[in-house]
């Protein structure tokens, strides 16, 4: 799985060099690779947190906010105020603490919820915010050594890393104690707090973590399109995606929500679209509820499960209904 | 009259029943003894239709078709181990889901009556929710709701676990007046010194299968726990 | 030979309604265009931007990887503004008649063109409330951005004209407006009730008011509510209620392209045409024609589009077509219609009026 | 090492426990009887701190730990068992017991888990898949386990031995005395069974209706009237 | 003033009551098999299509529509029903996707088939004014509240007296101990489901008359509905009311006292703070046990 993982970052890196050239096809692949980002920071909380969020748009908006505003209004270098507006995220989720005490529909509701807020709020500040006009001509990214970072390739080649950046640290964290310890988490809170867990910390500590993630895509998505607006920033759009793309691929994996992502995205864009221009969504849905019929855990371990292959068969160890 | 041939069945790719075969007569009570692990559980939760299960099952020399609703209507009925009731209702609610099936729910009222009579503590809790009972509170609803539906075959999965030893005492008396009333009784219980004191018949069981099967009049206590202890043999 | 036209559509999304409208006008703008010109030849390529911007850009992207020589721009500012951002800078015109934001042409594209903007819009209330002179006037604005856009413009120049203003937004997930309507009728006690607002929150909002009825003399909206579709569909709330509108109806259009626009509309999609094909169909109408002028002059491949749309200089069902350096066409103005008995008569501005106003005049 | 004063515990109108006061000594074995719904569990809850005493002090190694979080006191030396097993159901045997070590202990130490799977005959289940996999006993077993990974000076079991079958039941019993000795670890255990409890314990304390009605050797305690009375049924030597 | 406050407490508990009857369904099968529809949005607005469609084509009210809407939502949900329950592991996560994926569908088949265009109903008559006092309603609100607490009271009724609801009940409690009783889950959840179906129809056609509909409504109802439901604590009916009227009240005098643009913010305030000071809802129970 490691070195499926590795290879894949590999191949990935080489892309722009077949299609660079191709302003379109870079362009698709650059949207989903930030809704891989997401998708990845969505599964890190589902998965090690036990929680499944209905409002990562909440993240994704307050990050692209704080970073557009910080590189417009105040100047700051781009590849600064993109971590600040990370960090922006991770801020917002500190607000969202009192939500650890829920569990289930009842914490993805609550986030959603602050999504919500977070748009009206972003709409209501128009001095700040330009309101529900948006902002535009957000700077872009700049050149770095010689490179082109705003470039499709640019942008590209920079969020390829930056995704292969946040599934190394999901999969360092998911290898150690703290991630067994989460594991552990899901479903048996009470087994595992007396054994000596501090679940809330740990689960918070997984909140702000997705929440810097996905805020970073955020930010990068301002950079890259040059333009915000509340309704496109906050859209549930942000939220739904990454959960069906981190489902579809598998969201107990690492691997799974990033291919389910690029999947996906390139599935719906390209062959969907082609095949029926209004409403092309049919097709996405049907195939959502072809993977679930055939592929409960996603199509990564049915992958994995074709090729016999002991880690996703780990992976299946279900829980079976106790008789 | 309740049978099985050749019964196998487990858990996924786990088998644990290996070909047993075994017949509980009209009436009787039959125990079924045997260590941690053998596999009785297991075996109730097949007879129930919980478990796929190869081989046959015949009820009145009729094949089950593994439905373990249809089984609960026609009067086959398990009073499970380790407190299935449902949590989140209330200790009455659980019992008048007892009285679920259609030829039983004219008589869930006194039904109910009788069993706050046998269990008063039930009574006093009868609009707590299931899942805040004590274990042994527990164990006296599981008992009760699956006496709700007057079974003609009652399956009870080790009914004095967690229990007080008054209760023990209770719960076994209920179970002779059950049996004296003409239910026929497969009892599971590591309370040997007890289950032999009710039971017509002893299957024992060890890993999976049944070894021994006698009258209970012919079983005595030690040989019993010398057979138990050949695990090692 | 033949061009490329490419566009960028929400068919799909919170602003599909828009689009099919737009799609539907500009399609009958080639069909006219291509019957006309024995010479070039144009062929539209749709793509559904989903009302997205990023899925607008990709499209854009899309289009010009597949040889569209230029772009016709879709609905809503927030869209327009990245996807035409792309297609600067990938070289090409690009041209929209729904993005009324000021912010698009203060960017100094070389190839940006659009044929309305807010300025117009406002234009056209302000002079039919300076016709009414109403002593106060009660603004019921979506937060959406153009809607809110031209209710701020309002609220600045009414009160100009002394005319009291008072504004009342809403978030567009709304969809009892009896609370807003209900402070209208017993706080502002206003003489009009101005709606920027879209087709689904203006039925919300007229129902509100005949519910309520508060005591004002005339309902006026902005785009897509004097269309014969919001009379057929909801008959009983359009009665005397004012929007701004190009066209009476039935159309009485003088001109030879008029109504050409109007027959072929009617053949290909059965029904009357409206406020957006025709925003629609003049935009792609301008555009097939530069084409085939630049075309002519040879100069589509050097860049010389751009060049052909700032020559346009025409007349046309939104009146003259002349675009300014950033690409706005400052002469956009329009009409107000009135519904009356199933029919639209302009009636304001004075000069193009086709009927009379009713006022007061009310649904009730 | 424990000690408890007066602490009550109320679930809206029902007093499951009233003044409950004792104290035990370090490396004792304690046994903590009473008829069903008592509140032996319950004081358990209040000890490990899943629900929170009305009234009333916990003192465990002298200080007050009344309000210290769940994971706090597992920390400080306090381990237990679920009456209705609760283990890690997503993770494999091993595991459960390495979180259990690692947070509760603050260290990993193969070889001490080794021994404990060893003596709580586990081996042969620890790399399974999952536990949500394993039946009752083993479960309760496991239980057992996980308290004892985290290295525990005072342990909570409650009612792990309840439907073994006599021969595991000595067995089990012999383990747990062992265990006392070697690592000096207190135990309190909840138990239905008479004689177990008489075996096992050097001190029993009995509850009931939430109170302490008796508080002395088994053989004391049983022969107590009102012990006889609600509880055993029958008077035991 | 207090004219203004009596009538945003009217519209409130108006709008509320189309809340509650829009939730019911979605509280019903999330109660019953913890199983979150996410397309009971749309199947809602594929009721209130159908009412159009009847008004429209034969000039009928559209409360005639009822019979064919009820068949429309049966269809879908009984499809629905089936795919969720050939879902093998991880049933709850599962079936989210499973029922967005099926909402995602049924949004762009209405798209299809009735275009993008606002729909609402022309029958002068359902708009028409009623009024006591100062405060006025539309005869259609008047209509939906009167069905939505007859609906409620019968559903409140069958959850918790007869047989099949307390088989429903019991299935969502514990699936093995319900078969154990004699009850067959498969169909008690497919019975659930049916129902649910049909409120939807209700809540469909009476959204229809009311207010407006488009295409893209679907997915908005649907997260409305479930903030009700989780407002309300899983599986209580009287819960689900007192949250959609709690819901509908804080959205009116939201803009009747502050601004309307705060309106959709009052909600989700309103929501946080129930959440974190009940965090099982408002009237949600829930055993937790060592
Ligand atoms: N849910 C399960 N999944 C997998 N294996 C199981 C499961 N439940 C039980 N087993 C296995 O099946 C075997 C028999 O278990 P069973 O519960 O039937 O024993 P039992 O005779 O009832 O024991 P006890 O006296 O402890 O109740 C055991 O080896 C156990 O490991
Ligand atoms: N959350 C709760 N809400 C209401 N009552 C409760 C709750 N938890 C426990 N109780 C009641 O408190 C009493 C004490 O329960 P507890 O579990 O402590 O008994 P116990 O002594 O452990 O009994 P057993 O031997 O049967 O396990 C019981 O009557 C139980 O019904
Ligand atoms: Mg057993
Ligand atoms: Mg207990």
């Amino acid at each position: 799985m490691r070195l499926l993982g590795v290879a894949i970052f590999l191949a990935a890196l080489a892309v722009p060099f077949v299609f660079g050239g191709n302003l379109y096809v870079m362009g698709l692949l650059v949207s989903s690779l930030i809704l891989a980002g997401v998708a990845l920071a969505w599964a890190l909380l589902g998965n090690l947190g036990g929680m499944i969020s209905f409002g990562h748009a909440a993240f994704f908006g307050v990050g692209a906010y704080t970073s557009a505003l910080l590189a417009a209004k105040l100047g700051m270098p781009v590849l600064l105020s993109i971590p600040l507006g990370g960090l922006g995220a991770a801020l917002c989720s500190l607000v969202m603490m009192p939500t650890l005490r829920l569990s289930g529909p009842y914490f993805a509701l609550a986030i959603l919820a602050y999504a919500q807020i977070f748009r009206i709020l972003v709409t209501e500040m128009s001095g700040i915010t330009g309101g529900s006009a948006g902002l535009s001509s957000i700077p872009a990214l700049p050149t770095v050594f010689g490179i082109d970072l705003s470039s499709r390739s640019g942008s590209y080649i920079v969020l390829t890393l930056l995704v292969g950046a946040c599934a190394a640290v999901y999969a360092a964290i998911r290898r150690s104690h703290v991630g067994t310890a989460l594991r552990a988490m899901d479903e048996s809170e009470d087994a595992t707090r007396v054994v000596g867990v501090n679940s809330v910390l740990l689960k918070a500590w997984m909140l702000i973590l997705s929440a810097f993630i996905t805020g970073l895509f955020g930010a990068m998505n301002a950079h890259i399109i040059n333009f915000l607006e509340p309704d496109y920033a906050f859209s549930g759009t942000w939220s739904v995606l990454p959960i069906v793309a981190g489902i579809f691929g598998g969201y107990r994996t690492i691997l799974g929500p990033i291919v389910g992502a690029v999947l996906i995205y390139l599935f719906d864009q390209v062959i969907a679209k082609s095949l029926i221009s209004v409403g092309h969504q049919i097709l996405l849905g049907s195939l959502l509820a072809a993977i679930v019929l055939i592929a409960p855990n996603g199509l990564l371990p049915l992958l994995g499960r074709l090729r016999g292959d002991r880690h996703a068969q780990a992976l299946r160890g279900g829980r079976h209904a106790q008789a | 009259m309740l049978e099985t041939r050749n019964l196998r069945s487990g858990y996924g790719r786990i088998n644990v029943l290996w070909d047993v075969s075994l017949s509980f007569p009209q009436g009787q009570l039959t125990t079924i003894v045997g260590q941690n692990g053998a596999g009785k559980t297991t075996l109730l939760r097949a007879l129930m239709g919980l478990l796929p299960h190869e081989g046959e099952i015949r009820l009145d020399g009729q094949r089950l078709s593994g439905k373990t609703w249809n089984l609960t209507e026609r009067g086959l009925v398990m009073v499970p181990e380790g407190r299935l009731v449902f949590r989140d209702m209330t200790v009455e609610e659980n019992l008048v889901l007892g009285a679920y099936p259609k030829r039983c729910r004219a008589d869930s009222r006194t039904n109910m009556e009788r069993i706050y009579g046998l269990f008063p503590r039930l009574k006093e809790r009868r609009g707590q929710l299931a899942g805040s009972l004590s274990g042994g509170e527990a164990q006296m609803l599981a008992m009760g709701r699956g006496m709700m539906s007057s079974p003609k075959i009652l399956l009870i999965d080790e009914p004095s676990l967690g229990l007080a030893p008054v209760i023990v005492q209770e719960v076994f008396g209920i179970i002779r007046q059950l049996k004296a009333d003409g239910t026929t009784i497969v009892l599971v219980e590591q309370n040997t010194h007890m289950a032999l004191g009710v039971a017509d018949h002893v299957h024992l069981m060890r890993s999976g299968q049944v070894i021994m099967s006698r009258p209970a009049s012919e079983v005595d206590l030690d040989e019993l726990h010398d057979l138990y202890l050949a695990r090692e043999a | 030979d033949e061009f490329v036209i490419g566009a960028h559509m929400p068919l799909t999304g919170s602003l599909a309604r828009s689009g099919q409208a737009f799609t539907e006008g500009m399609q009958v703008a080639v069909k006219i265009f291509n019957e006309k010109s024995p010479k070039h030849k144009i062929r539209v390529e749709v793509i559904d931007d989903e009302s997205t911007p990023a899925k607008a850009v990709t499209a854009v992207e899309k289009l010009v990887s597949n040889g569209a020589t230029a772009i016709i721009g879709g609905y809503g500012s927030n869209i327009v503004g990245p996807a035409s951002g792309a297609s600067d800078k990938l070289g090409k015109v690009y041209i929209t008649a729904g993005a009324v934001s000021d912010e698009l042409t203060a960017r100094g594209l070389k190839t940006f063109f659009r044929i309305n903007n807010n300025a117009g819009y406002q234009r056209g209330v302000e002079t039919l409330l300076q016709e009414l002179k109403p002593q106060s006037v009660s603004i019921v604005t979506s937060t959406k951005e153009a809607p809110l856009l031209l209710a701020k413009g309002l609220e600045e120049s009414l009160p100009k004209s002394g005319i009291k203003v008072t504004v009342h937004q809403f978030d567009p997930a709304i969809t009892d407006f009896k609370p807003i309507i209900n402070k209208v009728k017993l706080q502002d006690r206003s003489d009009i009730l101005f709606m920027s607002a879209y087709e689904n929150d203006y039925v919300g909002i007229i129902r509100a008011a005949k519910v309520l009825k508060p005591n004002v003399k005339a309902i006026v909206g902005t785009w897509s509510l004097a269309t014969p579709k919001m009379y057929s569909d909801f008959p009983d709330l359009m009665q005397n209620v004012l929007g701004t509108s190009f066209l009476p109806f039935p159309v009485e259009v003088k001109d030879e392209e008029g109504r050409r626009f109007a027959d072929v509309y009617k053949e290909t999609y059965g029904k009357e045409i409206e406020y957006l094909s025709t925003l629609s169909f003049v935009k792609a109408m301008v555009l097939c024609e530069a084409i085939a002028r630049a075309a002519d002059a040879g100069t589509v491949k050097s860049g010389g589009l751009a060049d052909e749309m700032r020559k346009t200089d025409r007349a046309s069902l939104l009146g003259r077509i002349k675009f300014d350096e950033t690409g706005d066409n400052p002469n956009f103005t329009l009409s107000m219609g009135q519904h009356q008995n199933g029919k639209i008569v302009l009636v304001s501005p004075k000069a193009n009026a086709t009927g009379a106003i009713t006022y007061p005049g009310l649904p009730w | 090492m424990l000690k408890l004063e007066n602490v009550t515990v109320r679930f809206g109108g029902l007093v499951a426990l009233k003044d409950v006061s004792f104290r035990m000594g370090p490396g004792e074995i304690l046994g903590l009887v009473g008829p069903n719904g008592a509140g032996k569990t319950t004081l358990f809850n209040a000890i490990s701190g899943l629900v929170r005493p009305r009234g009333g002090r916990i003192l465990f190694e002298e200080q007050d730990i009344g309000r210290l979080p769940l994971h706090q006191r597992a920390r400080r030396g306090l381990g237990r068992t679920f009456q209705i097993p609760q283990p890690m159901h997503q993770l494999t045997v091993r595991e459960n017991l390495v979180v259990a070590q690692v947070f509760g202990a603050g260290r990993a130490d193969a070889a001490r888990l080794d021994e404990i799977l060893e003596v709580m005959d586990l081996k042969s289940q620890a790399d399974r898949d999952a536990a949500s996999g394993l039946a009752l006993q083993e479960l309760k077993r496991l239980e057992v386990a996980k308290a004892l990974a985290t290295n525990p000076k005072l342990l909570l079991l409650d009612e792990v031995l309840a439907g073994l079958e006599s021969q595991a039941k000595r067995h089990f019993m012999l383990k747990l005395k062992e265990l006392q000795a070697r690592f000096k670890i207190g135990i309190v255990i909840v138990e239905h069974d008479i004689e177990t409890i008489s075996n096992l314990c050097s001190r029993a304390v009995v509850l009931n209706f939430g109170q302490v009605i008796a508080d002395g050797t088994p053989s004391e305690v049983f022969r107590n009237p009102a012990v006889v009375e609600s509880y055993t049924g029958t008077a035991h030597a | 003033m207090f004219d203004l406050i009596l009538q945003a407490l009217s519209s409130g508990v108006l709008i509320g009551s189309v809340y509650a009857l829009i939730a019911l369904g979605l509280a019903l099968t999330f109660g019953a098999m913890r199983i979150i529809n996410l397309a009971h949005g749309e199947l809602v607005l594929l009721a209130a299509y159908m009412a159009y469609v009847v008004e429209a084509r034969t000039g009928l009210n559209p409360y005639a529509a009822i019979p064919l809407a009820l068949v429309a939502t049966c269809v879908v949900g009984t499809a629905i029903y089936f795919l969720v329950d050939r879902i093998r592991e991880h049933r709850e996560l599962n079936s989210l996707i499973l029922t967005f994926a099926v909402g995602i569908i049924l949004t762009n088949a209405i798209l299809l088939f009735f275009a993008s265009d606002v729909r609402s109903t022309s029958s002068p008559v359902l708009q028409d004014a009623v009024s006591v006092g100062n405060v006025f309603a539309m005869n259609s609100e008047i209509i939906a509240f009167a069905v939505s607490l007859i609906l409620m009271a019968i559903l409140w009724w069958w959850l918790k007296r007869s047989w099949y609801g307390r088989a429903v009940r019991s299935v969502s409690s514990n699936r093995s101990a319900s078969m154990l009783m004699g009850i067959d889950p498969t169909r008690t959840e497919f019975i659930a489901f049916l129902v649910a179906s049909i409120l939807a129809s209700f809540a469909g056609v009476a959204l229809y008359t009311m207010s407006v509909v488009q295409p893209a409504v679907g997915h908005a109802l649907t997260v409305k509905a479930f903030i009700v439901t989780v407002l309300a604590g899983v599986g209580s009916i009287p819960g689900v009311f007192c949250a959609a009227l709690l819901l509908g009240i804080t959205e009116a005098l939201t803009v009747t006292l502050a601004s309307s643009a705060l309106q959709e913010l009052a909600g989700m305030v309103l929501f946080l703070l129930v959440l974190f000071f009940m965090p099982n809802g408002l009237f949600g129970a829930h055993a937790r046990r060592g």
